[in-house]
């Protein structure tokens, strides 16, 4: 059974990412009590499955390093895993939060080591690697995961798979009775950080990503480019896994439209900028975009890719694509600038995807302000609810980190009013 | 120290341990090598159960030194936490099963791998001491903040509602900064459709009656002496009267200007009033107030405006700015807007290159111009002609043509540049820094630093700091943070940059930047408080002291350190500032006496670890490989290769390290004395895109490094024997071949002669 | 199955001796054997397609349908409209979508349809009879009414624009529609479902005036319905049916091919899954003749 | 030829707002070309949709009226099904064609301009579309002689259309319509004068 000692003088943060984590880790740094609830079963969210940051091509891991650390050493923080904040009663100073915990199958005593995973066969498609490539039914997330601890998949449960891994366990870690479990506590305010997904790119259909294999979006295009992804970080084709050699970024994919997501979703111009310095430099390159939205220094960077003699920006939202020679996509298009109608054929075209917050309107846990877009609105009415990151707007890392320290402030007044230490 | 040591060595056999090495031997090895008193196996040390036994120890046996021999000091960090001692780890999973394969013929080496990481734990648990709180400065609550417009008076209130006590120091006779300029400003909440009244206005009063803040008006900043938890402030006010007070930490809200249009000849910004900036526009529009905007030339109701986007923006020229700030497109929507709502009937043509309206609110906003019949145009343009009716002459890009339109008024959308004082290090990274093979003395630096100081920006702080009176700069004199998870990364512990000043950004941003760096400025308030170091080693209580008695006031540490953390004194002597130190060991790497020590990171606790490793005689022909690891990349990545079970030889020795900057030359020389084949060092990525948390520390070895030739020389040992690898944290296979490599070089080269 | 009775909307190339005329008869032939009764709209008069739009401006075009969706209002109260042209569907869906949203057009029309003494509300439904098929009846029940599997028949589903853009049947994608699909394994038959030019254009009214480009599109639709090893085509649009089946003679000039590939409806196809023979079919009005259908039918 | 001073003004973009169907939208494009690409005539469009509404900004008043590229349209829709800021692109192009058409702008001979007139009077004379006379007047709408030529030339089709009781000589007599042409005419007429009675005059 889990046990959270939270009072009102707690802050609750939702959401594990590097927003929730800022927040988390900001406000326990600040000598307050901080319980951080994560859905999956390790902390760092989406930037632990990318491969570099822009504008600096630095590895998201490093960053991680630190913040797990300072985690790590952090008594003023519980990290509570797997679960999910289900429903938040009462007001701004003295909340009580209910969350949801799915089993791991796994406890503390896990050290690690493997051995379980080892001796599992069943294999499943790997979330980490967005489906491409498969992990075993008792896996650690990946390298980095944060609590180190394996998780057992519950397909396995009730098998023979399951009862080896167990059997394998020398340390006892694997608990296979483990059963969902429901906790409350109490929390003085909330910080929101549940951050974003990639837009469903099926839902583009123009773009055919569920009829071409080598039609593929940009957050798996980070696996790609991975060392530790799929493709010990080669960047070949799905469909053949022949080296790619041309290939096409297509900008405001399921952005800045009204069949899709209405807003800009801010980042995925410089994603593709960034991933245009992952192919070696005899790959051609070509950028379908409405307007390159490179702001402040970032222009540097837009300029740097600009001057790389493999890369061709072409303005135009692509029209269509359909299968060319070999399951080459072929992007139909007409480049505005002065009209010229193409017809290109790539090895790969990767779809720039927009950010979909991950706040569901229907079943948010509390009532509060949220905008046509999907976004949390920085409202008097949210009381001691505050977004931080993503789940306010469309926002790059450094911006979410920034917007979640600025959070964590607002967490920390309420719970410094509750505390009565002002004046 | 006054307490006699109890030291405890603790084995765990979980893992696989006991299975692949002779725990016994271990034991013996720690307590007949290692000196600990005691030292007891345990199959799982990490559970209850192990750490029970550990903490009895500590409790009942009064243990004062620990060593644990396990996993990796990255693993079971929360299981093995035992502030109240002196604790080490010897890495024999991660460092030494997992890397080396489970044969019969590798027992003997591998064994001797264990062995050896038990030595260098006792040794460097003997050497060390429970790091504590200096007392050096108490809490204190009161925040300063430096700059009195939207950013610095946000960041104010947001600290007083926090509970904490402000001084707020503004330039001018009055707050509000640009923004009380403005005739409207940007939405902020959804729809983001018009622009609305600042509430400036209701701010400044608010804080008129908030008793927890003090306004400074017409006041600059004399002095800031100091540290987090005791700054000393000298405000000078335009009366010439000055004042003093105590504070906290610092957040630093400066705002920006407006970039100069006198530099943009060919929009006729010189030649004809009825070409405007931005800037200027706002004042038009409130002077206007409700009415329709008039011509500045002849007071014509304005029926046309072009807005010309990037003006000396994103430009490769001379004198123009690089870089593109951040705000201006929404800006010049909103302003076309004005036009809308006050001209009644009046044309309004943004012309763009890329319209940059980023978000939700910015993309709504573009929509919500578009409504208005605000008409944009993809357009590049080359000349603004002047004449009672202007003429923009431009390139339709999306027409493919050259186009001109005339049209009543141009507004030129300027940049922002930042109003930050001199760049401390202007002269070793900024546009001061020696060139390619350039070489200074620390003289000449300083000379180009304080004439670099003579031509630029009055200060804005006047800190009394060795290295320079204000923030550093990232570029184009922005005091952003270098690194993408940390945008408050700051150089100077205890001091925050926020708003403009920061990075381009408008009013939402600057007011959410606010409170980001006020929440930084009361983290460092607080921990001052504790002794406890900020980010990156956040909570670290060990702090650097020094040997007066061997020190020859060389100044190596008191220039190196990367957070100008160390003054002199009148004698040259350093003075450290533990608030501001971020224990990164730069100062203990740049000593050439070693006399400054952190109580559980020093000369001695490496020192001891790479003397008491065992080397084998020359004959036996097992080299040892000594690798100095940068805990926060290259040991993580090592870390990684184990789980992978890449393979290491049984020739190295990690020792990870806070920073290579922290590597003292001696540890070199002493360990090729000793008898060492190799030495691999690896640090992080150096260079403009530096991945050094601790700034120059991987650049700094680097160059020290460079001076180890003449040590091999007269040891006539060859140069491929020290080698500085930069590794990131993603080099998982790299990282261990670079290991292996120099097992390669020693196979080649031959095994060193000095081993006794 | 419940008895489903609806407001019909033939329009002008269904009716006898015009270009669609087997439409309508295969259409009524299927609804007899799904139950479903169609009451036409006395008096109704021409949509205007699309191409009317270069002699009637907005308004008299709008006109057009809500003079057709006020007649059914007054003689097939409460029934909703249903139309098995392309361009019919559309045009009176449009049009009432429009006279919705817009109050002043919504007047305007009523003040020009009061000088023939009608009235106009819309508030009835406007649908397609391929929405009837999936929404009320379902392909389940299309595939208990089979008698005669159409079995070793290939056919690729030809959606064409009209019945698919803007509007396009619920639950399906503009770039992909599979209900063509369904339609054709309901009756035992094999779909191609990735039929590349299922929504390519075949020129519409530009057949008339563009035929070189037209055809040309046309050209490329039959192109890929041979290369999928299609049978025959079937589509659910009278002028998507008559572009693709009747200039074959004139693009096999053109372009030196010898295509011979029927185009049929939906309808052809469920009538004589139905076990209808060939006339009830409209088999006969075919240009190229749909031959294995023909002898299913005559089985 | 404009001038400077309705350059990149909103003269023209304001009349087609006023004058042309759902001209409202124009103002909305922001220049992304999915239109342009997607048309499925497209390569034979001077200027596609994007541009065209460029041109309207550009105050191109004459060029985008007498521009025979809107009559390329054959209302597919696929513009208005991608287009992400919601355009009612085919209903644009057909209004700026029929505006085009009412100004004497249109091009002459172009044709299907000429067809859908020929196609509206068609369809206004008896309520109902007589499609032999529609097929007969388009062959002659460019005189006897060549009247004649078309006719041949498709006489195989005409033929086979009979003979799939798809054609029906006996059209010419009359053919189906509406029981009273006249009341449709006069609400059609009204309808006509309604929307006339709008049209704002910008010349």
């Amino acid at each position: 059974m889990t046990e959270v000692i939270a009072t009102n003088e707690t802050i609750l943060v939702v959401g594990g990412g590097i927003s929730g984590m800022t927040a988390a880790l900001e406000a326990a740094e600040t000598g307050k009590k901080v319980v951080l609830v994560e859905k999956r079963p390790y902390i760092g969210g989406r930037v632990t499955q990318l491969y570099k940051y822009f504008p600096k091509l630095c590895h998201p891991t490093c960053g991680l390093e630190i913040n797990q650390r300072r985690a790590k050493m952090n008594p003023n923080l519980t990290i509570i895993t797997m679960a999910e904040v289900t429903d938040i009663k009462g007001e701004a100073g003295n909340y009580t939060a209910t969350a949801k915990i799915a089993p791991r199958y796994i406890n503390d005593n896990c050290t690690g080591c493997g051995d379980c995973g080892k001796a599992v066969e069943a294999e499943f498609d790997d979330e980490y690697n967005y489906g491409m490539g498969k992990r075993k039914g008792a896996y650690l997330p990946h390298r980095m995961a944060m609590p180190q601890q394996y998780v057992i998949d519950p397909a396995i449960i009730g098998t023979d798979d399951a009862q080896k891994a167990k059997d394998a366990c020398k340390v006892n870690a694997v608990d296979l009775d483990m059963q969902e479990e429901t906790i409350e506590f109490n929390a003085g305010a909330v910080v929101w950080a549940t951050g974003w997904q990639p837009y469903d790119a099926n839902k583009i259909q123009p773009y055919g990503y569920d009829r071409f294999e080598n039609v593929i979006t940009s957050v798996e295009f980070e696996r790609l480019a991975d060392p530790t992804g799929p493709t010990g970080g080669k960047i070949l084709r799905p469909s053949d896994g022949k080296e790619v050699k041309n290939v096409a970024f297509i900008q405001c994919a399921g952005s800045r439209d009204k069949n899709h997501l209405l807003h800009c979703s801010r980042i995925c111009c410089m994603a593709s900028l960034k991933q245009c310095t992952y192919p070696a430099d005899d790959v051609d390159i070509s950028v379908y975009y409405i307007d390159i939205r490179a702001i402040d220094r970032f222009e540097d960077f837009y300029q740097k890719v600009k001057a790389q003699d493999n890369v061709n920006f072409i303005k135009s939202k692509v029209a269509s694509i359909v299968k060319g020679d070999d399951d080459s996509p072929v992007l139909h298009g007409v480049d505005t600038e002065g009209y010229n109608r193409y017809a290109n054929q790539h090895d790969l075209v990767v779809l720039a995807v927009g950010m979909e917050p991950s706040v569901d309107k229907e079943s948010f846990p509390v009532d509060i302000v949220i905008n046509e877009e999907g976004f949390i609105e920085p409202a008097s009415e949210n009381g001691g609810i505050f977004a931080a990151g993503c789940s306010s707007d469309a926002l790059d890392v450094n911006r979410a980190a920034q917007h979640a320290t600025g959070a964590a402030l607002r967490a920390v007044q309420v719970i410094n009013r509750v505390a009565g230490t002002e004046g | 120290m006054a307490e006699e040591k109890k030291m405890a060595g603790f084995v765990c056999t979980g893992c696989g341990i006991g299975e692949r090495l002779d725990a016994g031997q271990l034991e013996t090895t720690a307590t007949r090598d290692g000196k600990m008193n005691t030292c007891v196996q345990h199959d799982m040390l990490c559970s209850k159960e192990g750490v029970q036994v550990i903490r009895d120890t500590i409790d009942n046996d009064g243990a004062t030194h620990v060593m644990i021999a396990a996993c990796s000091r990255r693993a079971k960090v929360e299981a093995f936490n035992f502030p109240e001692v002196a604790m080490t780890r010897a890495n024999l999973r991660e460092g030494v099963i997992w890397v080396r394969p489970d044969t019969d013929e590798n027992k003997e080496t591998t064994q001797e791998m264990a062995d050896d990481y038990i030595r260098m734990a006792c040794a460097e648990a003997k050497f060390s001491t429970k790091p504590s709180k200096s007392g050096e400065q108490e809490l204190n609550k009161t925040i300063m903040v430096v700059g009195g417009g939207i950013t610095g008076m946000t960041a104010a209130m947001e600290a007083a509602a926090a509970g904490y006590p402000v001084q707020l120091i503004e330039k001018s006779g009055a707050l509000g900064g640009r923004i009380a300029e403005y005739y409207k400003v940007l939405p902020t909440r959804s729809p983001y459709a018009t622009p609305q009244e600042s509430s400036i206005a209701e701010m400044a009063a608010a804080i008129e009656a908030d008793d927890k803040i003090t306004v400074h008006l017409n006041s600059t900043l004399a002095q800031t002496s100091g540290a987090p938890g005791r700054f000393s402030v000298d405000v000078a006010t335009e009366s010439g009267s000055t004042s003093n007070f105590t504070c906290g930490a610092i957040a630093q809200a400066t705002g920006f200007t407006p970039f100069d249009a006198n530099k943009l000849p060919e929009f006729g910004y010189d030649k004809s009033a009825d070409v405007v900036t931005n800037h200027e526009l706002e004042a038009l529009a409130k002077a206007a107030n409700g009415g329709p905007i008039k011509r500045p030339s002849d007071g014509k109701e304005i029926t046309s405006v072009a807005f010309v986007q990037n003006a000396g923006q994103c430009s490769d020229e001379e004198n123009k700015l690089a870089y593109f700030s951040g705000v201006t497109d929404l800006v010049s929507i909103k302003q076309a807007m004005y036009f809308k709502e006050l001209n009644g009937d009046c044309d309004t043509t943004i012309l763009f290159n890329n319209l940059r309206t980023p978000g939700a609110a910015g993309e709504d906003f573009y929509r919500a111009g578009q409504e208005a019949m605000v008409l944009f145009s993809k357009g590049i343009v080359s000349e603004v002609v002047p004449g009672d009716s202007l003429t923009v002459k431009f390139k339709d890009m999306i027409l493919n043509e050259d186009a001109e339109m005339d049209c009543d008024l141009v507004v030129l959308a300027v940049g922002m540049e930042p109003n930050s004082g001199p760049d401390p290090y202007y002269a070793t990274e900024g546009a001061g820094a020696p060139q390619e093979g350039e070489e200074l003395t620390d003289e000449e630096k300083e000379e180009r630093a304080a004439a670099a100081n003579e031509v630029s920006v009055d200060s804005i702080l006047n800190l009394d700091y060795r290295q320079g009176t204000d923030l550093p700069q990232l570029k184009y004199g922005f005091n952003d943070s270098h690194f993408i998870c940390f945008p408050y990364e700051t150089r100077r512990t205890g001091i925050y940059a926020a708003g403009p000043v920061r990075r381009p950004m408008d009013i939402q941003q600057a007011r959410d930047d606010a409170a980001g760096a006020t929440m930084k400025a009361i983290q460092a308030a607080e921990n001052a408080g504790k002794g406890m170091a900020a980010h990156p080693r956040a909570g670290d209580l060990s702090y650097p002291s020094f040997r007066k008695e061997g020190c020859t006031q060389c100044k190596r540490c008191t220039v190196e350190c990367p957070f100008g953390a160390i003054n002199e004194d009148e004698k040259r002597y350093p003075l450290f500032n533990e608030a501001r130190c971020r224990r990164c060991g730069t100062c203990m790497g740049a000593c050439p006496v070693r006399v400054i020590s952190f109580e559980n990171y020093s000369i001695d606790t490496v020192g001891q670890q790479i003397k008491n490793v065992e080397i084998p005689e020359e004959w036996d022909e097992k080299p040892r490989i000594l690798v100095l690891a940068c805990e926060n990349d290259a040991y993580p990545a090592l870390d990684q290769a184990a789980m992978n079970g890449v393979e290491i030889n049984p020739w190295a020795r990690v020792i990870p390290v806070r920073c290579l900057g922290s590597v003292s030359l001696s540890w070199i020389t002493d360990s090729l004395n000793n008898g060492y084949d190799g030495i691999v060092l690896m640090g992080c990525q150096r260079g403009e895109d530096y991945q050094c948390h601790f700034v120059r520390g991987s650049a700094m070895a680097a160059e020290r490094m460079s001076k180890v030739g003449d040590t091999l020389q007269t040891l006539n040992l060859e140069p491929e024997r020290v080698v500085v690898h930069e590794v990131a944290i993603t080099d998982i296979e790299r990282a261990p071949k670079l290991i292996n490599d120099m097992a390669e070089t020693i196979e080649k080269i031959g095994m060193s002669p000095f081993k006794f | 199955m419940a008895k489903i009775e609806l407001s019909f909307y033939p329009g002008c190339s269904s009716q006898t001796g015009a270009s669609s005329s087997n439409y309508l008869v295969s259409a009524q032939t299927m609804c007899e054997e799904l139950d479903i009764t169609l009451n036409e709209i006395p008096d109704w008069n021409c949509c205007g397609a699309s191409i009317g739009y270069g002699g009637g401006g907005e308004l008299p075009r709008l006109t057009l349908s809500a003079r057709n969706i006020a007649l059914s209002e007054e003689h097939n109260a409460g029934q909703e409209i249903v139309a098995t042209c392309a361009a019919c569907w559309l045009s009176t869906r449009e049009a009432k979508e429009r006279l919705h949203e817009d109050e002043q057009m919504f007047k305007d029309a009523n003040t020009a349809l009061a000088e023939g003494g009608l009235r106009y509300k819309g508030e009835v439904g406007v649908r397609h009879m391929v929405e009837v098929l999936i929404e009320d009846i379902g392909f389940d029940a299309i595939k208990e009414k089979v008698k005669k599997p159409l079995e070793g028949l290939k056919i690729a589903g030809y959606v064409g624009c009209q019945t698919n853009r803007p509007f396009g049947i619920a639950g399906e994608s503009f770039e992909n529609p599979q209900y063509l699909d369904k339609i054709v394994e309901s009756v035992g038959a094999e779909s191609i479902p990735t039929f590349e030019k299922k929504v390519q254009c075949c020129g519409g009214a530009l057949a008339f005036s563009e035929p070189e480009k037209s055809q040309e599109m046309i050209h490329g639709i039959i192109e890929a319905a041979y290369d999928n090893g299609a049978d025959m085509i079937v589509t659910p649009c009278p002028l998507c049916q008559a572009n693709v089946e009747i200039y074959q003679d004139q693009i096999n000039e053109t372009y030196g091919t010898k295509f011979d590939m029927p185009v049929v409806y939906y309808s052809t196809l469920m009538s004589v899954a139905f076990g209808r023979n060939a006339k009830d079919a409209a088999l006969n009005g075919h240009i190229i003749k749909a031959k294995k259908l023909e002898e299913i039918a005559n089985k | 030829m404009s001038t400077n001073s309705q350059k990149y003004r909103n003269s023209f973009l304001k009349e087609v707002e006023a004058n042309v169907e759902e001209g409202e939208w124009v103002k909305m494009c922001m220049q992304c070309g999915v239109c342009a690409g997607s048309c499925p005539l497209g390569k034979h469009w001077d200027h596609p949709p994007q541009e065209i509404f460029m041109m309207i900004r550009a105050g191109k008043r004459e060029e985008v009226l007498t521009s025979d590229s809107m009559w390329m349209c054959t209302s597919c829709y696929n513009c208005i099904a991608r287009c992400p800021r919601g355009l009612p692109i085919t209903h644009i192009m057909h209004g700026l064609a029929t505006y085009a058409k009412r100004l004497g702008l249109a091009p002459k001979n172009q044709p299907t301009q000429g067809f859908s007139q020929l196609f509206w009077d068609n369809l206004m004379k008896k309520g109902r579309v007589n499609e032999l006379k529609m097929g007969l007047s388009m062959y002659f709408k460019d005189g006897f002689a060549q009247g004649v030529k078309n006719a041949m030339a498709n006489q195989k089709l005409g033929q086979n259309m009979m003979k799939a009781k798809r054609m029906n000589a006996m059209e010419i007599m009359g053919g189906h319509g509406v029981k009273s042409p006249g009341d449709l005419a006069k609400i059609i007429k009204k309808a006509q004068e309604i929307e006339d009675g709008k049209i704002q005059d910008f010349s």
